[in-house]
């Protein structure tokens, strides 16, 4: 969010936001000769299968809640992709998961017989536009300027539901009711688990196709810009255009997970997508660790979990009522704070050095 | 000049550059012809950088026209330029500092991948075989300039010496026509100037070079042809020997052994343009 | 098939228990305890709690102990959903309570009632509550807003006869249903309508521009912060509108509480909180404490006193007591073989009988709720007069009516063992 | 050298994580001496400047200073004990003016109002003059090195350290900033340490020389010594 | 026309605040680098002393130099027990630790003082089209902004300031104890915050109270630009009046929309805000 120093620090080695994932030496396996994509789909499939017996296991609110932690690390990849990619600090994502929420919720109620997948693929075509739309007013800022502008964008777009009440609902919203597991499955799947599932497959798509692009060529163009603008388009990367792109694929993430919470709450309104959510996605990606998609993963889990475990937890301490309703709020920030403090690198950058710790240990 | 090559790979004409009040380029011109080295040199300040910066779209002139393989630039932006197969190094390197050294290497040679935007954004296609080819790539560019050893370093870490290289092989390794240097033996031994002198003659077999530089060795060493500028105007120009013998670059640049003791005692004055008209 | 098109849902069995043991209940609510909206709303279930506990103290609801389980929910309904799923799952909550807010409770308005959860009281006064086709276990409880703007207007109609009136009101339901209301009685005096939004709190340019059309009477249909930023800003600029202000906002408590602190050892320090408040017209349904013979007011005041947390006691708190008293009294008909169905058998049957001093409403395809208002006025010095007995009406064209319903006191009431 | 060593640097090793990148390097600097440093890339010439100052920690060993131990004091403190330090690349800070990168170098002295010291450095430096109000980013490069020269002689320390001040330098002003260390050595009595890649260059107008070798002090003595020993100029400087 | 002055003058009203703030979140991006987004809590810390300590003492100005000497010591405390070892790591993560920090405060404001709303009165008397409340909000950003910037610009401690911002290895070179200004530089800006909640607090006061303002805040200083006090001033004033005058034309919901078409316009013809300094050379 600064603009960095012409010159500075070219010497300090600063591990942290530094991809510390250097390509491989050339390993003669046949999992890294496999094209990027297949290699991604296959472990999106994994994933999936995982959800899936999860699913099983867990009872309906889980599910509900394992549904949040796919959507929601949907968005969080998205906006890894451009903050830890391209260094374009968005706090106005949140505004893209609300696009993709109206337009679903839209879709359900005016053409209630497109199938889902068709919705789907609406808020794709209406969030590259809207991504384009932001990439493009937004791609001469640099640092501060551009978190600034996002954040009034997200402050400032719930304010079309006003404008628009008739069509948008004002701050009430709109309610929508969409269709449970086709009927040859409703015996083994609750409707609740079916959600999970529609979402959790839309998801691993979407990351693999994130892990896709953030591994190949357009991820190290993007850190090229982020890392040195002119260097980077003195070796043939259009800068104005990739950083556009980036925007679009964190929009389309974002818009997609708005889709599908609208999907799965069946309600929008304003107040769901406020500036919190944006800076509480920004924060959680820290947390999680923006250099790879795991630190997504556990950034949506701390989304969707820490506020929980921090109501047990109030609940358990027998507080007065004043910290008791706080302590949720305080809590998040604590374990945002000493986790920044000890790791550096997010929950993810702490896993992979206990995992180097280990291996050391074990040859 | 002996090459008779019909058309100039890249031409400037009437280049000038100001910043405000400050004229950093006036009227410059230069040519250069395929596989030729063309030495740019200068007093601090002269505007030698900021003619790279004009020629690699960097910087929008004030006015003066540039022109490419005899006709105009396919664009005016730096990427354009770089597509069209103008490199360059930067006096300050501008290394990518939180990407491994391969990386650094291998945005340089992202021009070559031969895959579509389709497969550029959806992975699929020719990205596979892209991404297999520019690492090898980048790697063979590395061995060419002895630092395979660094391949997953961050720059930061590495010593100037070496840093200059990742600069020198990020510029290469993309298969320019014209190649920009800007100062690339500042900072190297005597042991490694000679390896860039090698180097560079290697280069000229596929590519132009234009040079910046003030290791004058290295300079009269390496240039078929020499172009000085003081106060962003071109003093002189010729081969290495004519402009040796130019008491104007004499003066201006390379200063007289008269100038090394003087004579009052007093601390002497830095100023390369002691000897310069005044603007 | 299309994502829009949903099938019939089955019956829901309502011959359940959950949450029900010999000695407890549970019930859950979901409440903004924190965030932007909490200041607002906090009293209601710290209202609720009290009554909750005094009922307990006194042996509980037919020999059960009321087990009242609130959840944070940020006035988000994305939360709401969680929330509720979570008292209804986890907790396994033998009904909704008093769930606040319109935005937020619409998000699990269908969820409560497809998983045969009663969902008594929301905490709002929107129209949506009273479908008894479509959600079957919802009860709506506050008087709709347009029924109470109804009443307001013919108010304003038959005693500020010609005068000019200016609508302020907060640019969601609130102010829709309102204005479909007062239109009803004001249209030909009404010569401006100004509204707000929630989110930004500055009311220059809507009170400068209700100056300027030169409305004499004021109504408000806003929530108390906006009450008092509106008195504020009035007094600033120096006008002087009679105000009205509907129920939601008409805490006078909790406007004297801001205003006074505010206006203390400053200049304004001659402009006591009375000054702003004075012949303010408020519509309210519930009893109040402002008043001293309001016995129903003197009940709560006492209880707050013994089982509530602190604070002062507003009209806030008094919201959610009147809510748990009615539900304690509701619970109590259910009987001791408590289930879902005699839950809602006993709604459908009660017959209600306080503490709010207007008739109510939750059977024969009608769950409306409170069916009407009455008009105080606050008078210097902190009381409040009644200007205008209990009305009721409908929220279409139909006329308003005087009312002979008369409340039982507390010690009549019978609403814990 | 039989007379107490101004500066004197005994058993310094300093790491980057792990890797040692100075192992036990000695070396004695004489008041009013001229030494070069000198090593091929990575040697750790750097990184020895960098300790000296305390920009960088000293895994053990002693920095002396006439006697005072510098060793953990921090770098804002080193540089008022009379060090100062041009950093490798110069590190002017581009977002402020040329002159107020200059004033800068001298705001830690008590005469900081007195302007004689800045009038002297815009003196040496002509192409600053001009430029006084400009932003330090649009300097050239060598503008720019000049810059940080001037900026550590503002400090008017007993010893500078100067990391390869030559870099980017046209031949002449090497030439002319070679003459002047001398030139503030005679006149007012300056100590320098010199970093050079440049080793003929520096050897030529140093009086000592010492040479690192993958962090240790491979060889040093007199400059004429070394300029002349073909031994060391094969193994270590590389011409 | 009348319509017009009021709605300038409620401008220029509310605009004093988002330049208070703005000012705040200048200062700390100066001596930082970093946007704050602890900066209202910091402010709110403040004025809920002020608040107690009105109540306990009984004289409001007593409470405002406590808020400000809160706030300034807040500011230094934080900088230096959780900023100073997290900014090491990356500027990303000093800046989400603002937001962590956010999170603590308000939330323990909350947990401290309850999340009801409590009433706070304005310095002076609020009663008037431009009141001398307002009047004091405007002169004392005015006065603060123009000492602020002959602090940066003249003397030497605003010089070292900016070193130590800008490139801290090169100012710690001069001498500059740098850790020193950083803690100064956040003291100074929460200084400056606090009177920001002293001037945008009232009437009402609750954990969220300053959540819009200082949205706002940041808006005006972006608009501003960052590296000048009186971008500040002049991007407050802009987004107060725009506000003012779409609200009062256009209507209430459309107030926070016309703030991000201000932005979108300003920086679309001046990316580094409106008191920007032209862009520095690159290479
Ligand atoms: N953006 C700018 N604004 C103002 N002046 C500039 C700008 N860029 C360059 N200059 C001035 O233009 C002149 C030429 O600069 P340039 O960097 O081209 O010099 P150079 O020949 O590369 O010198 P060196 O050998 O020191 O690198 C210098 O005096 C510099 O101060
Ligand atoms: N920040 C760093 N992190 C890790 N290793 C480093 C870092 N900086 C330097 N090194 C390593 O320390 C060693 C010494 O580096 P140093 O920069 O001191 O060399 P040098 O002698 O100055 O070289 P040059 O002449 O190229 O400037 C090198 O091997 C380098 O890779
Ligand atoms: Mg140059
Ligand atoms: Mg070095």
């Amino acid at each position: 969010m600064s603009q960095p120093t012409t010159q500075r620090d070219k010497r300090t080695a600063a591990p942290s936001g530094s991809d510390r994932t250097p390509p491989k030496t050339p390993r003669a396996s046949s999992w890294a000769s496999m094209p990027l994509p297949v290699r991604h789909l296959l472990l999106a499939v994994l994933g999936l299968v995982g959800v899936t017996g999860l699913l099983f296991v867990t009872g309906d609110l889980t599910a509900l809640r394992i549904a949040a932690v796919g959507y929601t690390m949907l968005a969080v990849a998205g906006l890894q992709l451009l903050v830890g990619g391209s260094g374009q600090v968005s706090l106005g994502h949140g505004a893209f998961m609300m696009i993709g929420a109206y337009t679903m919720a839209l879709l359900v109620l005016h053409q209630p017989m497109l199938p889902l997948a068709a919705n789907l693929g609406i808020i794709v075509v209406v969030s590259i536009i809207a991504g384009i739309a932001v990439g493009a007013a937004t791609a001469r800022l640099h640092g501060p300027y551009l978190a600034g502008a996002t954040l009034i964008l997200a402050v400032g777009l719930p304010g079309l539901t006003h404008r628009y009440h008739d069509l948008l609902g004002g701050s009430n919203g709109l309610n929508i009711r969409t269709a449970g597991a086709p009927p040859f499955l409703q015996d083994l799947l609750s409707t609740s688990e079916w959600r999970a599932l529609v979402v959790w497959t839309t998801v691993v798509i979407g990351l693999a196709v994130l892990a896709t692009i953030s591994s190949g060529r357009l991820g190290r163009r993007m850190r090229a810009i982020r890392d040195d603008e002119t260097a980077a388009a003195m070796a043939g990367v259009p800068v104005g255009k990739t950083k556009v792109v980036a925007f679009v694929i964190a929009s389309t993430a974002g818009g997609l997970a708005g889709g599908l919470q609208a999907y799965v709450l069946g309600t929008v309104t304003p107040s769901s997508f406020t500036l919190v959510l944006s800076l509480t996605l920004l924060a959680a990606l820290v947390l999680g660790g923006i250099g790879s998609l795991w630190g997504a993963l556990w950034a949506s889990i701390a989304i969707v979990y820490l506020q929980i475990w921090a109501g047990d937890l109030a609940g358990a301490m027998n507080l007065s009522r004043d910290a008791e309703n706080n302590l949720p709020i305080v809590f998040f920030g604590v374990v945002l704070i000493l986790v920044l403090r000890f790791w550096p690198l997010g929950v993810h950058g702490a896993l992979q050095s206990l995992r180097a710790r280990l291996r050391a240990r074990e040859s | 000049m002996t090459t008779t090559a019909p058309e100039h790979l890249l031409r400037a004409d009437g280049v000038t550059v100001r910043f405000g009040g400050l004229t950093a380029l006036d009227d410059v011109g230069l040519r250069v012809e395929p596989g030729s080295v063309v030495g740019l040199i200068g007093p601090n300040g002269a505007g030698k950088t900021t003619f790279f910066n004009v020629l690699s779209g960097v910087l929008r002139p004030t006015s003066g026209t540039i022109s490419w393989k005899g006709a105009p630039p396919p664009g005016r932006k730096t990427h354009h330029l770089a597509k069209a197969g103008i490199a360059r190094t930067f006096q300050g390197l501008n290394l990518f500092p939180m990407m491994p050294v391969i990386w650094n290497v291998m945005v340089g040679a992202d021009r070559l991948a031969r895959g579509g935007s389709f497969s550029l954004i959806s992975g699929l296609g020719r990205h596979h075989r892209d991404e297999k080819e520019l690492e090898e790539r980048a790697m063979a560019a590395l061995v060419r300039f002895g630092i395979a050893e660094y391949a997953t370093r961050l720059p930061g870490t590495l010593p100037y010496g070496v840093q200059k290289q990742v600069a020198l092989a990020r510029a290469c390794v993309g298969e320019p026509e014209l190649l920009l240097l800007d100062e690339p033996a500042s900072g190297l031994s005597g042991q490694q100037m000679d390896n860039l002198a090698e180097q560079i003659r290697g280069f000229s077999k596929d590519m132009a070079v234009v040079l910046v530089e003030h290791h004058m060795d290295l300079v009269m060493n390496v240039c078929d042809h020499i172009v000085v500028l003081n106060f962003g105007k071109v003093i002189s120009s010729g081969t290495p020997a004519e402009v040796q013998a130019d008491p104007a670059v004499t003066q201006a640049y390379l200063g007289t052994p008269a100038n090394e003791e003087p004579a009052d005692g007093r601390p002497v004055t830095v100023d390369p343009g002691q000897n310069g008209a005044a603007r | 098939s299309g994502a829009g098109q949903v099938g019939e849902s089955d019956d829901v069995d309502l011959d359940v228990s959950t949450g029900v043991t010999d000695d407890t209940v549970v019930i859950g609510t979901h409440q903004p305890l924190t965030g932007p909206a909490a200041p607002g709303y906090l009293a209601v279930s710290q209202g609720a709690a009290a009554i909750y506990e005094y009922v307990n103290a006194q042996g509980g609801v037919n020999g059960r102990q009321i087990d009242y389980r609130v959840e944070d929910d940020v006035y988000d309904p994305s939360q709401t959903i969680d929330v509720t799923r979570q008292l209804v799952i986890e907790d396994e909550i033998f009904a909704m309570v008093g769930g606040l807010g319109t935005p937020t409770h619409s998000g699990v308005l269908d969820y409560l009632n497809e998983e045969g959860v009663p969902d008594i009281f929301p905490s709002s006064g929107a129209l949506a509550w009273n479908n008894p086709e479509e959600h079957p276990l919802t009860y709506g409880w506050q008087t709709d807003y347009t029924k109470e703007a109804k009443i307001q207007g013919e108010y304003i109609a038959e005693n500020f006869a010609g005068q000019d009136v200016g609508y302020l009101y907060q640019n969601d339901d609130i102010g829709e249903d309102s204005q479909a209301g007062l239109d009803q009685y004001l249209s030909d005096n009404v010569v401006a309508r100004e509204h707000y939004e929630s989110e930004v709190t500055d009311l220059s340019s809507q009170i400068a521009e209700l100056e300027n059309s030169g409305a004499e009477v004021v109504v408000c249909s806003c929530i108390p912060a906006f009450v008092a930023l509106g008195m504020l800003e009035a007094a600033r600029i120096g006008y002087e509108p009679q105000w009205v202000v509907s129920s939601i906002g008409g805490d006078t408590t909790t406007l004297q509480g801001l205003l006074a602190t505010f206006t203390e050892g400053s200049d304004a320090e001659d402009v006591p909180a009375d000054a702003f408040l004075e012949d303010l017209l408020i519509t309210t349904y519930m009893p109040r404490v402002e008043d001293e013979n309001d016995e129903w007011g003197q009940f709560f005041l006492a209880v707050y006193d013994e089982y509530g947390e602190g604070d002062v006691v507003t009209n806030t708190h008094v919201f959610g007591m009147t809510q748990a008293v009615m539900f304690a009294q509701v619970l109590k008909s259910a009987g001791e073989d408590l289930t879902r169905q005699a839950l809602i058998d006993a709604m459908e049957t009660q017959e209600w009988q306080g503490p709010g001093p207007v008739p109510f409403s939750s059977s024969d395809g009608d769950h409306g709720g409170h069916q009407g208002v009455y008009v105080v006025q606050y008078q210097a010095g902190g009381g409040i007069e009644v200007v205008q007995e209990p009305r009721v009406t409908d929220r279409e064209g139909g006329a308003i009516e005087e009312t002979d319903f008369e409340p039982l006191m507390p010690e009549d009431l019978p609403f814990h063992d | 050298m039989s007379t107490e060593p101004l500066l004197s640097v005994q058993g310094l090793t300093a790491h980057y994580g792990p890797v040692r990148v100075l192992d036990d390097v000695s070396l004695d600097v004489p008041d009013r001496g001229l030494c070069a440093v000198l090593g091929a890339n990575g040697a750790g010439k750097t990184t020895l400047l960098r300790t000296l100052t305390g920009l960088h920690r000293a895994t053990s060993g002693r920095v002396l200073l006439e006697g005072e131990d510098l060793t953990r004091l921090p770098a804002e403190k080193v540089i008022t004990r009379g060090l100062a330090h041009v950093p490798e690349g110069g590190g002017v800070i581009v977002e402020l003016t040329v002159e107020e990168n200059l004033r800068l170098g001298g705001l830690w002295r008590s005469d900081r109002r007195d302007r004689t010291t800045f009038d002297e450095v815009m003196d040496l430096f002509p192409p600053l003059v001009e430029r006084r109000t400009k932003s330090a980013s649009t300097l050239s490069g060598g503008e720019r090195q000049m810059l940080a020269i001037g900026r550590a002689l503002m400090a008017r320390p007993k010893v500078l350290l100067l990391d390869e001040p030559s870099l980017g330098l046209a031949p002449l002003i090497t030439k002319q900033i070679f003459t002047l260390l001398r030139d503030l050595r005679d006149h007012t009595g300056l100590t320098v340490v010199l970093v050079e890649q440049n080793a003929a260059g520096a050897l030529s107008v140093t009086d000592h020389g010492f040479v690192l070798n993958q962090g240790r002090v491979a060889t040093e003595g007199p400059s004429e010594g070394l300029l002349a020993d073909d031994r060391t100029r094969h193994a270590y400087l590389g011409f | 026309m009348t319509h017009f002055i009021n709605l300038t003058l409620n401008g220029l009203a509310s605009g004093a605040a988002y330049a208070a703030l703005a000012l705040s979140l200048v200062i700390i991006y100066q001596a930082t680098r970093l946007v704050n987004f602890a900066q209202p809590a910091l402010a709110l810390v403040a004025v809920y002393a002020a608040y107690t300590v009105t109540q306990l003492t009984g004289s409001y100005w007593i409470g405002f130099a406590s808020a400000l000497i809160v706030g300034m010591a807040a500011g230094a405390l934080v900088e230096r027990v959780i900023i100073r070892p997290i900014a090491k790591t990356s500027q990303l993560n000093a800046i989400i630790v603002t937001l962590g920090l956010l999170l603590v405060i308000q939330g323990g404001v909350g947990m401290v003082w309850g999340n009801e709303q409590h009433g706070f009165r304005y310095a002076f008397s609020y009663v008037g089209r431009f009141s001398p409340a307002d009047t004091f909000a405007l002169v004392s950003v005015g006065v603060v902004a123009l000492l602020l910037f002959a602090v940066y610009r003249f003397t030497p401690f605003g010089l070292r300031m900016r070193a130590a911002a800008f490139h801290p290895e090169s100012a710690r070179l001069s001498g500059v104890k740098v850790g020193l200004m950083l803690t100064a530089g956040w003291g100074i800006a929460s200084f400056i915050g606090a009177l920001a909640g002293m001037l945008a607090g009232p009437p009402f006061l609750s954990p969220n109270v300053f959540d819009v303002v200082f949205v706002f805040g940041i808006t005006a200083a972006v608009v501003g630009g960052l590296d000048n006090p009186f971008g500040a001033v002049i991007g407050g004033l802009l987004i107060g009046l725009g506000m003012s005058y779409v609200s009062g034309y256009l209507g209430p919901e459309l107030a926070t929309l016309s703030a991000l078409a201000i932005v979108v316009i300003v920086l679309s013809v001046r990316p580094d805000g409106i008191l920007s300094r032209p862009t520095a050379r690159k290479v």
